[in-house]
């Protein structure tokens, strides 16, 4: 019964997944698809823990806590992509 | 080491000391210096006559590549001594004749470099009794020939003809290479001796004909037969000692030389017969024929020297006939052919090696060879005059001279192979003796131009302008040399014949009884044979269609320029050149796309193609593992997002996309239980989509493809192919559980390298030195990036190479 | 404040020593924090300041108070997902803070950021200024102003 | 002793890393890099004969046992080709001192050269497919920088090609061992022999086999060979040269394991596979050489005869063709390096490519003229250089065989290498000459030195092929006879 | 026993609500009107949604292994802190890329302060880059 | 208006140190759990990254004044170098040793050689992924 | 689930193939990086999915499943990691020198 929720909430998560992907691909806008991709991000940090519980395995955590970082640095290098056109400044000034 | 071998080796050693010594040495001494070498050479090589005459043979190894018996056989019988001798006396009178002949301007150090380069590969030809050694020493002689062609390399003919003469002797040396080694595949010993002595083996074998023809190929090209013949009058542009040494005396008759050499090999072949006959025969009517109609003096000698090698190697393959019949006292008969063939080879060597010297004298002199601009030269040069009225008389087989002792035996061996019932030569045999008969009226009429047209007649106002005289003395040595023995040897034939001849002819009949009358005595006067109506018959029609050339020249005309030899052979260079160019240069476009394709689909051919021919697909479904519905969905999830990925029309989306698909993947990973590939693949996606915007500062937006629907469709059905073979092999190969995994030893990871994670137990220290190189891959991408971007193309000047 | 801390540390490790194990154990380090606090606290008003674990209070009150916002933003962005006929009027308005430094700014506005309808857009050059965009500007501005004020009280609580 | 057996590929690595750190010394990056090849070069002609002596060496590396850990292999057939490949290397160093300019040199370019070597004999070396493969990216990284070394236009268009193209290479490799390791289930190449030879190499073996030949002829240019031409003619002459004699040669080397050792079992398929093949890239090889009209094409294409040939010896597989095979891979490594350092400096002095436009060089540079002569020489198998013996070899094995097709486009391919070659040296070397001797480009000393090795490396192993000899029919004995591989490394 | 059962079944109940948020947010990315709106719905949906998933397993370990995961903990401090700073980061790169609000919106005092001085300078130039990183 | 990046910048000040935390934690526990000198490398790389793209070329390059060249080269020789170590032991190439020691206040503690060579292989990844990124950036 | 990933793999390998075919240069760039995502898939695949225990002896007794594609991977991830990146600069550096990112046009007959 447990397991049965735990994969059902899995399925959930991949369809919010879907969702997210309908919206990376049709945009209209970059951020629109710089916020997709960063849900699709934590979306997945959310099946990593649920796949962990199913698995009963440790291995995964660590998967979880990068997947996190991440999807921060990410949407920071998109979002300066977006508003810069660069994502590493030469210096200061700019 | 042997004298043999010191003969083949002593012009190497001397050419290759020439350019070492060239600044020591005073370049009006090189050619003295140089002749020393063929002269001492001949002496050394005249002490071997009364030996071999007495049937002695001289066999001496030393070994090179005994691992692949390629070995320095050498072997000096009969055969190989009329053939050093000629060599070394020929040489001898070329390089004394060219010490006059060449300006001290020329580089003379490459001339006689080149000169002694191709003696010994010559005297090697000769000597060598191992096939490859033989190959060896023959291509050389096409090199050195090559050289010696394109002396003169600032004129664009020398250069011309020195390609062809190369590119045509090189590729029958190949053939002949094959041949070779076709025979060693057969008999199993490269030697020629050994060979002959498995005949019977060989023979049978269906290699053996094969190899037989590719030998052919490789005599014929040497020796200028039809339809090889191309190159020769092309090499008249080396210097005239050149053509006198190379392209008449010696180097043309490397051909006749292997024919003969294996004439005990194949002599008994139909094949044989019919090729050595018959393509002699046409060369020999083809030289003479298109000799007439030549303007320059060189070119008609050119010609001349086909046409001659055609009848030494149509009399070559009479006498092949002799080894097919086996020796009895009827069939000696036929071997006088080849008797006549080697007589009229050292015949042939005299007077045209005197003939040559004569032009040369005439174009040194009076600067032309164009008869057309010649004429009256009697008067100027008297010597000069003798010894073309000699030469020409000897080639067109008048007495007394040595040319018509070799013609009438010519002649008679035409005759008597009309009588045989064998080869099918009672139906076609006739044509033998009247295509010599026609050939020779020929020869006769260029013999008559020569001498008519340059010495006889008015003297051309603009040759007195320039005031002509007679040559030096010491360019008349060597070509008076020459007719001496035209005329010493129409008077004393019979001792060549003792001593020089006969134990040839046991080189060619090896299993004929050396007591046999192999060696007839020569008469200059035999009674009324048909041979002497022959021969006077060519003298009447000769000069009756001397008289009236201009009425029959133009039957010349008939052949049209486009469909000459020549044209056809450069016309299958250009066009073999354009075609090349235009088929490459279709596929190989520098478009990437169509590289592509091409890999791609020999991918798909070649393995689809091996995998489906071979029936080696299988699918159990049932073995699989189960497929939870979220695992389901992710696939579509990823099946949608790379559907999307082809359909993108910014970049930033593919990338966004391709990121979903790293991100899938890496859950997958997570999903198959492996925790360090997800960790791995989740850090490196993540850091290529920031390479990939970082990256995009510096690039273009997408632009649609501008493919047309075609491409587009033969390119997805292109990756639809790809992708399914992919997939079709996975599905047979993840049911093929015929062993099990090494990686079970792994799983003992903690006891045997203290480490409870398997994966990096791996990486780390069974695998270890993967990882190791792995790290260094990473390295020099770091560099290369690096470097890629700060070393930029300099501005100009840039020197680097 | 620090040093509250560090003498806290040091004591929990002068009861490590004073226990003297074969093997430290982790157990025993934590008694001595215990105990240390306890002492800390006794003696606080000695420092002249406060007692640092307030502060640890206050801390965790800011934290109870982000997720509190992060659940009642949740519920507003659900609700208006869920309703059929959306009728709002999204925008931007400015707001000015009188929290200085980086910390607190930081603060605010990640706390902004999670209240409900409200992102804050930009931060001006001088950092007093705030651009927020609210999911729905005519209803929430003024719950966001209000609630502003309270947020800016309860960093102040933790970082003064 | 065994250890000895890394040296060829960790001493060039180490040496690179160090002189990373040096990289303003450019004088002492010469030594450093020289020494270090002539060291490795030394090493593995002792491990030829240690070789001889011993038989097959191996290193396991770490101590794992095969065949679970990685190991390198030491057989004459693989010795031969480190020693070949690390001595053209030292010479080209010596070219490259005096050519390749300081910007170049401050770039890494020693290390990239030294990195390329340490992959090329790695590949050569190792005993374990996947490693395989690591040693490839290895060498392939390092060549990718090589030839885009000095970013012309021209050069990173083409270098940019020949990445992708080996990019896509190289995955395809992967999806080989992929299906390799899903059918066999072990990376270690005598096991895999061993268990291939135990089920008999069925259909679905051989093509995983196929799918090899595909992902090592695009390495080798057999067929696939579209990447070549354009690579091959833009990064500097030493490169050039470099790629010529290594890159495709590990291709071949890959061809000749992977179908004598692991998949020899099924040859109607495979070896008239690659018969064909080798059959249609000498045609195209020619086709390509005689449509040239600048030298580089020329040359490039006969890199791709050259490839062509030396797969007949494997196509026809009997014991004289691979020992030809391998005669062959010998002469063609040194004589390739030495025809595009030649190619390189025409282009230097001259200034041109473009074979017409060029005349009469042989007046102002006589012995780099001869020197072209004898290259040319030796490619088109004149005796007694160094392409004759593997000819001769491979046209004897091919006669065994009655692969009479495949023979006839062999030989006939060493005619148009000659034509192809000659009309380089008729038209640029021979003619007449518009610069006066003092005018001309003088030719760099260290050149000079590189043309002058490789030609006495020509004619010594052509005319010394009896010294060879042992080695070389030990590695083809080897070829022949896989069980003595596989013994060597599973038993004991 | 019952206790840890009990947790278990909290552990799930919230990774079950935790996956329904995250589809409603999701559904919220697609449904809103403007990127501004959908951040609102990235940001704190989603947010809650992975911090209810991590909770759970958190609790899951804690009750059924005895395991206290200080990982799953700071994953989801990260989380949390992390998320309003990306949300506040896209939505200030959208607006100055001139993302326009929806159409509904109301007012922008934003517009005039940042637009205004360099309007004529930048606006062709980002309104080009739009419409060719954009034309989906 | 000029971008104020004060939120980013501290948020990043923070979550960096967890960041490059989590990197040598991930380097040292690789032996028994996920994790290992390339992830760990990778993630301190990352972290670095991160600090780039937070500040600038010259602020980073002035607090972190490292050639990550000779970074990913000495990777590379520390790498090797304790590959050949071995060599010196007259043990095979690449061969791994391990010892248990027991520290004054640690404790017993597992050390091998396998560790330098992670360090290795971790220097790399964070000298060439600093690398590549730097370079590009600092094209022109 | 083997067939359903060999299914996935058969497209991802499409789609790669369908990119690498593309004219513009970083279409093919996006082409080798879904060809290696396929084939890291493969391979995991060919070492037989989820017949065992996360390869970790720490956390479970075993059957494991097997470890070494994994290892493998991971060396290739790294592998493709390394020269994706040497290609992307090399795509860009191309462009900016030869001012075109389309493959027909970097054919290069023109300026020859
Ligand atoms: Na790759
Ligand atoms: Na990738």
């Amino acid at each position: 019964m447990k397991e049965t929720i735990l994969l059902l909430a899995l399925v959930f998560f991949m369809v919010a997944i879907a969702l997210l992907l309908y919206r990376v691909i049709v945009g209209p806008s970059m951020p629109d698809r710089a916020i997709a991709l960063d849900t699709i991000g934590v979306n997945l940090i959310s099946a990593i823990a649920i796949v962990s519980i199913v698995l009963s395995t440790k291995a995964f955590l660590e998967a979880i806590l990068i997947l996190g970082i991440l999807a921060f640095i990410g949407t920071i290098a998109f979002s300066k992509y977006i508003e810069r056109g660069v994502i590493v400044d030469r210096n200061g000034d700019s | 080491m042997t004298i043999e071998i010191a003969i083949i080796l002593i012009p190497f050693i001397m050419a290759a000391l020439i350019p070492l010594f060239n600044r020591r040495l005073q370049k009006s001494f090189i050619g003295w210096v140089v002749l020393v070498i063929p002269v001492s050479l001949f002496l050394i090589l005249t002490t071997y006559i009364p030996r071999i005459a007495k049937g002695e043979t001289f066999s001496h190894t030393y070994w090179w590549i005994p691992s692949f018996n390629i070995n320095f056989t050498t072997y000096l019988d009969g055969l190989s001594l009329i053939f050093s001798l000629l060599i070394t006396g020929v040489g001898s009178l070329v390089i004394l004749y060219s010490i006059f002949y060449l300006s001290i301007k020329e580089s003379l150090h490459h001339f006689y470099c080149y000169l002694l380069l191709f003696m010994g590969a010559m005297l090697g030809v000769v000597f060598s009794d191992n096939l490859m050694v033989l190959y060896a020493f023959w291509e050389l002689t096409s090199v050195s020939s090559f050289l010696l062609i394109a002396f003169w390399h600032h004129r664009k003919a020398s250069r011309a003809g020195a390609r062809k003469s190369m590119t045509i002797t090189v590729s029958g040396g190949v053939a002949m290479l094959v041949g070779f080694l076709m025979l060693y595949a057969m008999s199993g010993t490269l030697s020629i001796r050994e060979i002959i002595g498995n005949v019977d083996e060989i023979s049978e074998q269906t290699l053996f004909i094969p190899a037989l023809v590719l030998v052919l190929l490789g005599a014929f090209t040497k020796s200028a037969q039809f339809p090889f013949h191309i190159w020769l009058p092309d090499a008249m542009e080396a210097p005239t000692p050149v053509s006198a040494y190379l392209h008449s005396a010696t180097m043309v008759k490397a051909g006749i030389y292997l024919v003969a050499r294996f004439t005990p090999v194949f002599g008994g072949e139909v094949v044989w017969f019919w090729a050595v006959t018959g393509v002699g025969l046409l060369t020999l009517f083809w030289g003479a024929f298109n000799a007439v109609r030549q303007s320059d003096l060189k070119a008609i000698l050119a010609f001349s020297t086909v046409s001659q090698l055609g009848l030494i190697m149509s009399l070559l393959g009479l006498g092949s006939v002799a080894v097919h019949l086996g020796y009895s006292t009827s069939s000696v008969i036929y071997t006088q052919a080849t008797f006549a063939a080697l007589f009229h080879l050292i015949n042939h060597s005299t007077f045209k090696g005197a003939l040559f010297m004569m032009v040369g004298i005439v174009d040194h002199e009076i600067g032309t060879r164009d008869i057309r601009r010649l004429g009256g030269l009697m008067s100027i040069l008297p010597f000069t005059f003798t010894i073309a009225l000699i030469g020409c008389f000897s080639m067109a087989g008048l007495p007394p001279f040595n040319g018509f002792l070799s013609k009438e035996m010519f002649f008679a061996a035409t005759v008597s192979i009309t009588n045989l019932d064998i080869f099918s030569i009672a139906s076609i045999g006739i044509l033998v003796p009247v295509i010599a008969w026609i050939a020779s009226v020929f020869t006769f009429i260029y013999c008559a131009i020569i001498v008519s047209k340059t010495f006889l007649g008015k003297i051309k106002p603009d040759i007195l302008e320039k005031n002509p005289h007679e040559a030096p003395v010491g360019m008349l040595i060597s070509p008076f040399i020459l007719i001496g023995l035209v005329i010493a040897i129409f008077f004393f034939p019979n001792t060549l014949g003792a001593y020089i001849l006969k134990p040839a002819m046991s080189s060619v009949y090896p299993t004929f009884p050396a007591t046999a009358e192999m060696t007839p005595h020569i008469y200059a006067w035999h009674g009324f044979k048909p041979e002497l109506f022959m021969t006077i018959g060519v003298i009447l029609v000769g000069l009756l269609l001397y008289r009236y050339m201009k009425h029959w020249i133009k039957i010349y005309r008939l052949f049209p320029q486009k469909w000459t030899l020549n044209a056809i052979y450069e016309r299958v260079i250009t066009s073999s050149e354009n075609i090349s160019e235009s088929i490459t240069n279709r596929y190989m476009n520098g478009n990437l796309m169509h590289y592509f394709i091409y890999i791609y689909v020999s991918f798909v051919v070649i393995v689809a193609g091996t995998f489906l021919t071979l029936e080696a697909f299988s699918w159990t479904p049932s073995l699989d593992a189960p497929v939870e519905n979220y695992e389901l969905l992710l696939v579509f999830i990823m099946i949608f997002a790379s559907c999307a990925l082809i359909f993108a029309k910014s970049r930033i989306t593919a990338v966004l996309l391709n990121g979903v698909l790293g991100y899938a993947i890496a859950f997958f990973f997570v999903i198959f239980r492996a925790p360090d590939l997800a960790l791995t693949q989740l850090v490196v996606e993540s850091v290529t989509t920031a390479l990939y915007l970082i990256c995009f500062k510096y690039l273009a937006e997408l632009k649609p493809e501008k493919t047309s629907k075609r491409v587009k469709l033969s390119n997805g059905i292109i990756s639809i192919l790809v992708g399914s073979t992919v997939t079709l092999i996975g599905l047979a190969v993840i049911n093929y559980e015929k062993f099990e995994s090494i990686s079970v030893y792994f799983e003992d990871s903690y006891k045997l390298a203290g480490g409870k994670n398997i994966v990096n137990t791996i990486l780390g220290d069974f695998r270890a030195f993967d990882t190791m190189l792995e790290v260094v891959v990473l390295l020099i991408a770091g560099l290369g990036i690096y470097t890629l971007i700060k070393l930029k193309a300099a501005k100009k000047g840039d020197a680097d190479t | 404040m620090f040093a509250q801390f560090l003498l806290n540390l040091f004591l929990a490790l002068l009861w490590l020593l004073l226990v003297d194990e074969p093997v430290p154990q982790l157990t025993t380090f934590f008694t001595g924090f215990v105990v240390g606090i306890g002492i800390l606290y006794v003696m606080h008003r000695f420092f002249g300041t406060q007692f640092y674990l307030r502060r640890v209070m206050k801390i965790l009150y800011l934290m109870l108070l982000f997720i509190k916002e992060l659940l009642s933003s949740s519920y507003l962005v659900i609700k208006q997902v869920l309703t059929p006929n959306l009728q709002i009027t999204p925008g931007i308005f400015t707001y000015k803070t009188s929290l200085q430094g980086e910390w607190e700014i930081t603060a605010l506005a990640l706390l902004l950021t999670l209240t409900p309808g409200s992102v804050v857009m930009e931060v001006s050059e001088s950092g007093d200024v705030f651009y927020i965009h609210a999911m729905d500007i005519e209803e929430s501005k003024e719950s966001i102003i209000r609630s502003m004020g309270k947020f800016e009280k309860a960093i102040l609580e933790v970082t003064r | 002793m065994n250890n000895l057996l890394v040296v060829p590929l960790i001493i060039p690595i180490i040496t690179a890393v160090l002189l990373v750190f040096l990289r303003e010394q450019i004088m002492l990056q010469r030594i450093i890099s020289f020494i270090t090849m002539i060291f490795i070069s030394i090493i593995s002609f002792l491990l030829l004969n240690f070789v001889q002596t011993d038989g097959i060496i191996r290193l396991d590396f770490g101590g794992w046992i095969p065949p679970f850990g990685i190991l390198f292999v030491a057989d004459s057939f693989s010795l031969l080709l480190v020693l070949t490949a690390n001595v053209l290397t030292t010479i080209c160093l010596l070219y490259a001192f005096s050519t390749i300019g300081e910007r170049h040199e401050k770039m890494f370019f020693y290390p990239f050269v030294l990195f390329l070597i340490a992959g090329v004999n790695g590949s050569f070396l190792t005993g374990d497919v996947f490693n395989l493969f690591v040693c490839f990216e290895v060498m392939l990284l390092a060549s990718y920088v090589l030839v885009a070394l000095g970013g012309k236009k021209r050069q990173l268009r083409e270098s940019l090609k020949y990445v992708i193209i080996n990019v896509v290479a190289s995955w395809m490799f992967l999806i080989a061992l992929a299906f390799l390791y899903g059918t066999v289930k072990t990376l270690n190449m005598a096991h895999i022999a061993q268990r291939v030879a135990e089920v008999g190499q069925d259909p679905v073996l051989t093509t995983v086999a196929i799918l090899f030949l595909i992902v090592f002829s695009l390495k080798a240019g057999l067929l696939l060979f579209f990447w070549l031409p354009g690579s091959y003619s833009v990064p500097p002459t030493v490169v050039q040269a470099l790629f010529a004699a290594l890159l495709t040669k590990v291709g071949i080397y890959a061809l000749i394991r992977t179908f004598t050792l692991m998949f020899p079992l099924n040859q109607d398929v495979t070896h008239t596979i690659i018969g064909v093949m080798a059959g249609i890239t000498l045609i195209a090889g020619c086709m390509g050489a005689l449509s040239g009209r600048d030298i580089y094409t020329i040359a490039t294409y006969n890199v791709i005869i050259g490839v062509g040939f030396i797969l007949i010896g494997l196509a026809v597989g009997t014991e004289s063709a691979l020992t030809g095979a391998i005669y062959y891979l010998i002469h063609d490594m040194l004589a390739k390096a030495l025809l595009f350092l030649l190619v390189g400096m025409m282009f230097y002095v001259s200034g041109e490519s473009v074979v017409k436009k060029m005349s009469g060089l042989i007046q102002n540079y006589p012995l780099f003229g001869w020197i072209y002569f004898l290259v040319m020489l030796a490619l088109a198998g004149i005796p007694p250089l160094s392409g004759f013996m593997g000819k001769v070899l491979i046209g004897q094995g091919a006669i065994e065989n009655g692969s009479y097709v495949l023979l006839a486009i062999g030989f006939a391919s060493s005619i148009i290498v000659l034509y192809s070659l000659l009309r380089i040296f008729l038209a640029s070397f021979y003619g007449e000459t518009t610069i006066s001797y003092e005018d001309r480009k003088p030719i760099p000393r260290g050149a000079y030195v590189a043309f002058v090795l490789l030609a006495l490396s020509i004619v010594c192993v052509g005319v010394g092929a009896e010294s060879l000899a042992i080695y070389v029919k030990d590695a083809a004995k080897t070829l022949m006879n896989p069980s003595i591989y596989i013994d060597a490394i599973l038993k004991g | 026993m019952i206790a840890m059962e009990i947790l278990e079944w909290v552990a799930v109940i919230l990774v079950l609500i935790g996956s329904i948020i995250s589809v409603i947010s999701a559904f919220g990315l697609i449904k809103l009107p403007d990127v501004y709106t959908r951040s609102h719905a990235a940001t704190k949906s989603s947010t809650l949604a992975v911090m209810a998933c991590l909770l759970g397993a958190f609790i899951y370990f804690w009750s059924h292994d005895g395991y206290v995961s200080i990982r799953l903990i700071l994953g989801i401090i990260f989380v949390f802190i992390t998320a309003p700073v990306a949300g506040h980061l896209i939505c200030r790169a959208a607006y100055r890329s001139r993302v326009p609000l929806a159409r509904n919106s109301g007012q922008d005092e934003l517009k005039s302060i940042l637009f205004d001085g360099d309007i004529a300078a930048t606006t062709v130039q980002t309104i080009e880059k739009e419409k060719s990183e954009e034309n989906q | 208006m000029k971008i104020n990046d004060v939120i980013l910048r501290t948020v990043v000040k923070g979550v960096v140190f967890i960041i490059l935390t989590l990197g040598v934690y991930l380097f040292f526990s690789g032996h028994n759990a996920p994790g290992g000198g390339f992830i760990g490398g990778l993630v301190l790389g990352s972290g670095i990254v991160l600090l780039y793209i937070t500040y600038d070329l010259e602020t980073v390059h002035r607090k972190m004044p490292f050639d990550f060249k000779k970074v990913a080269a000495l990777g590379v020789l520390l790498a090797t170098g304790s590959a050949i170590g071995a060599i010196f032991f007259d043990a095979p190439f690449l061969s791994q040793t391990d010892i248990y020691y027991t520290f004054p206040i640690l404790g017993e503690k597992h050390l091998t050689t396998v560790t330098i060579f992670e360090a290795g292989v971790a220097l790399t990844v964070i000298g060439t992924l600093v690398t590549i990124i730097l370079s590009i950036s600092e094209d022109e | 689930m083997e067939s359903l990933m060999m299914i996935l793999i058969g497209v991802l390998v499409t789609v790669g193939t369908y990119l690498v075919l593309s004219r513009n240069l970083i279409r093919v760039i996006l082409g080798t990086a879904v060809l290696s995502h396929a084939v890291h898939l493969l391979i995991l695949t060919m070492g037989g999915l989820k017949k065992g225990a996360v390869p970790l002896l720490s956390q479970s007794e075993g059957p494991f499943t097997d470890a070494l594609p994994q290892a493998l991977i991971l060396t290739a991830i790294v592998i493709s990691f390394a020269t994706t990146a040497f290609l992307l600069v090399l795509a860009y550096r191309t462009y900016k020198t030869n001012g075109s990112d389309d493959l027909q046009e970097l054919r290069g007959m023109s300026d020859e």
